[in-house]
């Protein structure tokens, strides 16, 4: 979608637009709506193979000799991902303060929230890269079972917008730093905001649809 | 016009992007980008029908043995395949490119750069997928490629690896244009266009990108699993861990049938645009018929499951989808007798593209009926993957999309090339399709009640089936005679047609008052809309009057053309002339800002499609770790990363250079 | 035939007067037609079936009737005038959007009571059948009786028969066109599938579901037979295989055996056997064959009653008693009993049964029987035995 | 169906050019502030908090549980949605644009679920 980000640009300092909206702005949300299709596949999938692994680990429940040949505890974890879900709601409030900062012209600000942002998705990453590790360190792998696929494909998906949002907040912070984003960029920041957003209620859905519901 | 100048940031594209190869290749201009997606369609429709051939000549009596089982296999499969993504979609695009910023009056689509990518995205895709053809490994599947039949397991070998990664890279160019289109459609139309006032073809356009963007993000799951099934060992469709094969059949159908409707909507569009033209009467009931393509395209998503009728659902399950699926009916029967209406007190005149359209309304009523029968479900236990279902698939695809579209390649050609088809080889063209068509499909819904399985390579005798199958192998030979027609008509007109002149047909719509072809700033100065039929409001007032919209004081449309006026004449052949005197001022001349044309969509696309074919060697691989040997190399990575790299870098280097010189 | 034709050349004028003659030809021209139905689900269908024909043709007509009435009406003349632009007209539209809507009720309450009943419980005193669908041939289980079998099926005429269906590897579709509609079988599931045949016969099966290579060679056969005659079926079935275990000659199953069917003509496979492959015709001893079969490979995947117990392939216990073999698309034959051995991938494109002949080439595995490999007269001995396993 | 009317959404402003910013006129100004923002993070964190507690209590077993966390959740999301992505106060294609989808994509989630036999909510 970065793609269509900057490429009407200049085409919308002088076509003529029959809404007044700008095609930048059109286009992430159609490209959103297109993403809530692409996210409900891969949750529906998620929990039609809920509960019917024919073998361990399983999300909520410990498996224990005979079911499984070694013991195998429970394997998500609540507190570290409640801590993650937390950092990457914060990290949409620095995004509509970058937001803000950028409109009002604000340089210092503008930086500061952008890079707070960047900071804040790098943080969720690291701790889904803790998360995945220790999973694999408990047995289970992408390999394992269908909870194991269906598991990390849903969350690495997730965690590969995480990763885009990202590269495309330094790719802001970097053109800020190089010639500072002023009002006539707002519309830029305003779209990677509303991606970064988006990223985010998809987690919302996915900690209470993966991580909290038995 | 912008006024504030800053020096340009980049050095303008180099002149020989002007002419020749590579002005194609660096092309961002929608009109060349259409004509692009045109071409390369029909030469994959040439393929596709070709396989068609081999598959009826190999079915023509009982125990063909013309190709061994596993060929025939890879030749439904590909002829499938290619007809759905490589010949109706991009023809439907060639349309959505050409016309849509034509009919909503503007310079180009919102996305120039991001429109060459799609095509360049979907040639390489397509091209991608046929190479299988000279390894003798081309997909296998069925076009609908159904777990676990295509898990490593079941089907080792590269050839479903080919189908996977070329449905992908498709559904990626699918994706880029259905958003591109959205944008455009919405936010580019000319001053006065309200929705309500644009040509049905880009309402058709319009329902059908959104069909697009929220059906295409479903495939692209389903494939990826079972891509990981393949490459990596998840377990999505693995049959020994417990996984339920009607998970890809859900998912599949859940994208397939919007799909069938992203097949179809264009070529309604393309109709609706044809019938009042030549009936010289405005289309019957136009908000009506919106609406329905609206009504059409929701429902489209709550009946995936009569393709699943014998799965074993369970009745409930079977009801609700049965019921759904009938109500489609009522939206797509109204279509069909307004453009009745339309038709009923006009005056008249058989053109060729006129032949096409009352094919469709003829032959897709066929088609549609069939599928009714199909939607009660216990009829469907014995129709299902019998050849009565390749019947009705056909009557609605070569019935409907395919005769649609030819209406719209005799209807649009005029003002695509600036000459005319060939009345004479056109009609002929028609007529043989018209009979090919009906001698090859007709007999197959005696085929199916017969007993006839689809998807078989051979049959033994006294089946009953000989017949049948004898008429419907001489028919599809009868259709690639009336093809051979439609090929000369193409390649004699484009050189020495009669000169078309702006509006050889007296059509209502604006594309119609630009010279043939268009400039490529397509309108010198942005049309002010009044109605929904501009051009009748000009030529005929006193007719158009009473149009509802025009007589709400708007004054008359003022729209100014680039060299000539608006030419009326029915034929262009007192326009012989035309095309010498029409010598309209360059955009540099009008201070028309073009986008500048560039190769990196191309590039962009092509380090997509090489990440992507990465893959094939991963198989290599996986064979030798199955050997217990250690995979020694690991050429899929290198070529991934490869693909990669040139995929960033063009892309970065894309989006950071400005879309025009500034000025 | 010409009879046939004809009616074909009026059916593309009417449909529906037509069908009924079409129907009429059936039982001769077109033995799997779905338009003769021999079960009450079939039946129960077919009543769906032309319900949907006679409105969906009513239909067709009216839609074609008025489309050629506008083409000659409406065409435009010299001098016709500039025809009135009419936009629309509400009550029209209302109205030909309210009158599918009233076809469409008329297909849909039938449709869903059809469902219902067809999909109800089998009733308890039903035969129950176990059909298990491999890649590319079907085995049949009849649990009440522990009776194997392969690519034949037995029924009693009048009774109803309860299928549960089940797949070995990919999905397959059961069908029998002129007894019932398709039921699929799906992997790491069971479906279920009822109907009461009603006449003597010997019926078609197809696979419906693409499996692979040789969906299009996985037929079976279907015999619906007397009451009485279904007994003796199960009975010589169930007795031990000629050859007993001992192979003390051809003592066990030989008395109770069932006379062969003879197969009406479109029962009969005619599939080509392929160029080039054939085998020295020796006469085979079965007594040999018996005494090799122990001992050769074929015991690793194939069952014969207290012999072997492979269960890769179908149960050869009572082979000798069935009139086709390897998905029906053979007779049951020395002839092609002798080439099915030597090179079954040959025979049967993609077939998980290896070639077995000495030197013959496997284009499954791309690879020549080496050593170890049998000779035609060993192959003949084979066959001699398999034919009599009755 | 003469009675031309035209949606809304597509109310073309003839004037509503654009200026040589990309940032357009027309478009509605208003933007919710700080003010709003602190609030809406504010609940956010407190509706969470709430989700993981509720996880740790009795109520766990309640049926009412999982009801109460798609509640929850869906809360947080039509928040983040209206506020945080301004949808409550930009035009109303936007909405369109996504609201629409949303709906399909929750029907075709739903579906699927009673399709394999789990009920919409008491998965696994
Ligand atoms: C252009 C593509 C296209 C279109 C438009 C349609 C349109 C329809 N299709 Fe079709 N369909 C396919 C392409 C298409 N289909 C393909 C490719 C397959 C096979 C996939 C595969 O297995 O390979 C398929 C398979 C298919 C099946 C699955 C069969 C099976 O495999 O068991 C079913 C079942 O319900 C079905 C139904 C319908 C219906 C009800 C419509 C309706 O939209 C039709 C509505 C139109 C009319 C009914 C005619 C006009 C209406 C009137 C004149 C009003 C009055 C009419 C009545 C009251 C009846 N289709
Ligand atoms: C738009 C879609 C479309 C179109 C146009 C067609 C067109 C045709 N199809 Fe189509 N077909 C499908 C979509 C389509 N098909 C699909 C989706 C399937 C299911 C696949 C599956 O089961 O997975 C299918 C399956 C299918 C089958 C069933 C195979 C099987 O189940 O075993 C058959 C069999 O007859 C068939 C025949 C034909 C024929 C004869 C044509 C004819 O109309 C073709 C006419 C065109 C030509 C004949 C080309 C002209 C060529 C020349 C003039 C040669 C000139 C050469 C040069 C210049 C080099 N098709
Ligand atoms: C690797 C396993 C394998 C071996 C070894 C094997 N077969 Fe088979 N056989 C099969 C399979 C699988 C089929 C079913 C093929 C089909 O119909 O697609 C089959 C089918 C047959 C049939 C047809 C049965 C029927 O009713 O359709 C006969 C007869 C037969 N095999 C005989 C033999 C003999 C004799 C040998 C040894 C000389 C042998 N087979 C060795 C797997 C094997
Ligand atoms: Cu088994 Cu097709
Ligand atoms: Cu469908």
């Amino acid at each position: 979608m970065a793609t269509a980000a900057l490429d009407s640009h200049a085409l919308a300092a002088h076509h003529y637009s029959s809404t007044g909206l700008d095609n930048k702005k059109i286009g992430i949300w159609a490209f959103i709506g297109s993403e809530c299709l692409f996210f409900a596949s891969l949750i529906s999938t998620y929990l039609i193979y809920k509960g019917h692994s024919i073998t361990g680990p399983y999300p909520h429940e410990a498996c224990n000799p005979p079911a499984c040949a070694t013991p195998l505890k429970a394997i998500l974890n609540i507190p570290v991902t409640s801590m993650s879900t937390f950092v990457l709601l914060m990290s949409s409030l620095f995004m509509v303060l970058a937001h803000s900062a950028v409109v009002r012209g604000d340089r210092k600000y503008s930086k500061i929230w952008l890079a707070g942002t960047a900071l804040a998705g790098a943080t969720f990453l690291g701790f889904q890269a803790f998360e995945f590790t220790s999973f694999v360190h408990e047995g289970l792998k992408i390999t394992t079972n269908l909870f194991g696929s269906s598991f990390f494909v849903l969350t690495g998906f997730h965690g590969a917008h995480v990763t885009a949002g990202v590269i495309w907040l330094i790719t802001l912070l970097f053109i800020d730093m190089k010639r500072g984003l002023g009002p006539r960029d707002a519309i830029n920041v305003d779209i990677c905001a509303l991606y970064w957003h988006f990223v985010d209620v998809v987690w919302i859905a996915i900690f209470t649809l993966v991580y909290l519901i038995k | 016009m912008a006024t504030t100048v800053a020096p340009p940031r980049h050095a303008p594209a180099p002149p020989k992007y002007e002419r020749g190869v590579w002005s194609w290749l660096a092309t961002v201009d929608h009109k060349k980008i259409g004509q692009l997606y045109l071409y390369s369609a029909l030469g994959f429709f040439l393929i596709g029908g070709i396989e068609a051939l081999i598959i009826r000549a190999q079915l023509y009596g009982p125990d063909g043995r013309l190709v061994s089982a596993e060929t025939y296999n890879m030749l439904f499969t590909m002829h499938g395949t290619t007809m759905i993504f490589m010949v109706v979609m991009p023809l439907s695009a060639a349309f959505f490119n050409y016309l849509v910023p034509l009919q909503v009056g503007a310079r180009d689509v919102a996305f120039p750069r991001l429109n060459a990518f799609s095509y360049w995205v979907f040639i390489s895709g397509s091209l991608f997928m046929n190479v299988s053809w000279f390894i003798h490994a081309a997909p296998n599947g069925g076009w609908f490629g159904y777990a676990p039949l295509t898990t490593r397991a079941y089907s080792p070998g590269v050839n479903i690896d080919f189908w996977l990664i070329g449905l992908q890279i498709l559904g990626v160019s699918s994706l880029a244009a259905g958003f591109n289109f959205i944008v455009t459609i919405v936010n580019m139309r000319a001053p006065g266009m309200h929705l309500m006032r644009m040509p049905i073809f880009t309402w058709a356009a319009f329902i059908t990108q959104f069909l697009i963007v929220l059906a295409f993000p479903i495939i692209t799951v389903a494939v990826t699993f079972l891509m990981l099934d393949r490459f990596f060992g998840t377990n999505f469709y693995t049959v020994a861990a417990g996984a339920d094969p009607l998970l890809w059949q859900h998912l599949f159908w859940l994208f397939g049938h919007p799909e069938v409707y992203i097949l179809i909507l264009p070529a309604f569009g393309l109709v609706s645009e044809v019938l009042p033209t030549f009936s010289r009467k405005p289309l019957f009931g136009y908000p009506v018929m919106v609406y329905s393509i609206i009504l059409i395209a929701f429902l489209g998503f709550g009946v995936w499951a009569h393709h699943m009728f014998a799965v074993g659902m369970g009745p409930i399950a079977d009801s609700i989808f049965s019921i759904t699926t009938m109500l489609i009916a009522i939206p797509t029967g109204v279509k069909i007798f307004n453009w009745l209406g339309t038709m009923w007190g006009g005056s008249l005149r058989f053109t060729t593209a006129m032949l096409f359209a009352i094919g469709l309304v003829g032959l897709f009523t066929i088609g549609g009926i069939s599928g009714i029968m199909h939607s009660s479900v216990p009829a469907d236990l014995q129709q299902t993957d019998s050849y009565f279902i390749v019947a009705h698939f056909h009557y609605v695809l070569f019935g409907g999309s395919m005769m649609g579209l030819f209406a719209g390649i005799y209807y649009y050609f005029p003002k695509i090339t600036g000459r005319m088809l060939s009345e004479e080889l056109g009609k002929a063209h028609f007529w043989i399709t018209f009979v090919g068509m009906n001698l090859t499909f007709f007999p197959m819904h005696f085929l199916g009640l017969h007993g006839m399985p689809r998807r078989i390579s051979s049959y033994n005798a006294n089946q009953g089936w000989d017949l049948d199958n004898h008429i419907a192998t001489i028919g599809a030979f009868i259709l690639a005679f009336g093809t051979l027609f439609f090929v000369v008509n193409m390649i004699r007109s484009r050189r020495s047609g009669a000169i078309a002149g702006n509006d050889p047909w007296g059509a209502p719509s604006i594309e119609w008052s630009l010279p043939s072809p268009p400039p490529d700033y397509n309108y010198a100065t942005l049309p002010q809309i009044t109605s929904r039929y501009p051009l009748w409001d000009r030529k005929a007032p006193h007719l158009t009057a009473e149009v509802p919209h025009s007589a709400r004081g708007d004054k008359q449309s003022t729209i100014r053309v680039a060299g000539s006026a608006v030419a009326t004449a029915e034929y262009g052949t007192d326009l012989q002339d035309d095309l010498a005197v029409v010598s309209f001022p360059s955009a540099h001349e009008l201070g028309i800002p073009m986008p500048t044309p560039t190769i990196k969509p191309l590039l962009a696309s092509l380090g997509l499609s090489v990440a992507f074919s990465g893959l094939i060697y991963r198989e290599k691989e996986l064979e030798l770790i199955a050997k217990m040997q250690p995979a020694t190399h690991h050429v899929s990575i290198a070529i991934m990363l490869l693909g990669g790299a040139i995929f960033v870098t063009a892309l970065y280097n894309w989006l950071l250079t400005p879309l025009e010189p500034e000025h | 035939m010409t009879s046939f034709h004809r009616s074909r050349q009026r059916l593309t004028l009417a449909l529906t007067a037509v069908s009924s003659l079409v129907i009429a030809a059936c039982d001769k021209i077109t033995p799997n037609s779905t338009l003769t139905p021999h079960s009450e689900f079939g039946r129960a269908i077919d009543g769906l079936w032309r319900e949907t024909l006679v409105l969906g043709t009513i239909v067709f007509v009216l839609v074609e009737l008025a489309l050629i009435f506008v083409i000659f009406r409406f065409r435009r003349r010299d001098g016709s005038a500039q025809p009135k632009h009419v936009h629309g007209n509400t009550t029209l539209e209302i109205t030909w959007t309210l009158i599918p809507a009233v076809i469409l009720a008329f297909i849909a309450v039938p449709t869903v009571r059809t469902i219902f009943e067809t999909q109800a419980k089998a009733k308890s005193s039903a035969l129950q059948v176990e059909v298990i669908g491999h890649q590319w041939w079907w085995e049949f289980r009849y649990p009440q009786y522990g009776v194997v079998t392969a690519n034949e099926l037995y029924l009693p005429v009048g009774r109803t028969a309860s299928f549960a269906l089940k797949t070995q590897d990919v999905l397959h579709s059961f069908w029998i066109p002129e007894l019932a509609g398709k039921r699929d079988l799906i992997t790491n599931r069971t479906n279920y599938l009822w109907f009461t045949p009603e006449s003597s016969y010997v019926w078609n099966g197809f696979c419906a579901e693409y499996c692979g290579d040789s969906h299009g060679y996985m037929h079976f056969r279907v015999f619906t037979v007397a009451p009485a005659q279904f007994d003796a079926w199960i009975a010589s079935q169930k007795s031990p295989p000629a050859f007993g275990g001992g192979g003390a000659g051809p003592a066990g199953g030989a008395e109770t055996a069932t006379a062969r069917p003879t197969l009406p003509l479109h029962a009969v496979p005619s599939t080509p056997t392929p160029a080039g492959l054939a085998v020295a015709t020796a006469s085979g001893d079965a007594a040999r064959g018996a005494d090799l079969y122990k001992r050769s490979m074929c015991i690793a995947c194939h069952a014969v009653q207290g012999v072997s117990a492979g269960n890769i392939g179908p149960n050869l216990t009572h082979v000798g008693s069935r009139t086709t073999i390897a998905g029906s698309i053979y007779p049951n034959d020395a002839h092609h009993l002798m080439l099915w051995i030597k090179n079954a991938p040959l025979m049967k494109p993609g077939s998980i049964m290896p070639a077995l002949g000495a030197g013959q080439f496997d284009r499954k595995t791309g690879m020549t029987v080496a050593a170890g490999g049998l000779t035609d007269q060993q192959i003949a001995d084979l066959a001699a035995y398999l034919l009599a396993l009755k | 169906m003469a009675a031309d009317h035209t949606p809304g959404a597509s109310d073309t402003h003839p004037d509503a050019h654009v200026d040589a910013h990309g940032v357009t006129h027309g478009e509605h100004p208003h933007h919710p502030d700080w003010a709003t923002y602190k609030w809406v993070a504010l609940i956010l964190t407190v509706i969470t908090v709430g989700e993981v507690w509720i996880y740790y209590t009795p109520f766990k077993e309640n049926r009412l549980f999982v009801p109460t966390l798609l509640f929850m959740s869906a809360f947080k999301f039509a928040t983040v949605v209206m506020f945080y992505m301004h949808l409550k106060y930009d035009s109303k294609i936007f909405r369109v644009l996504f609201v629409g989808p949303l709906i399909i994509a929750m029907i075709a989630l739903v579906s699927l679920l009673f399709l394999f036999g789990h009920l919409a909510l008491k998965t696994g």
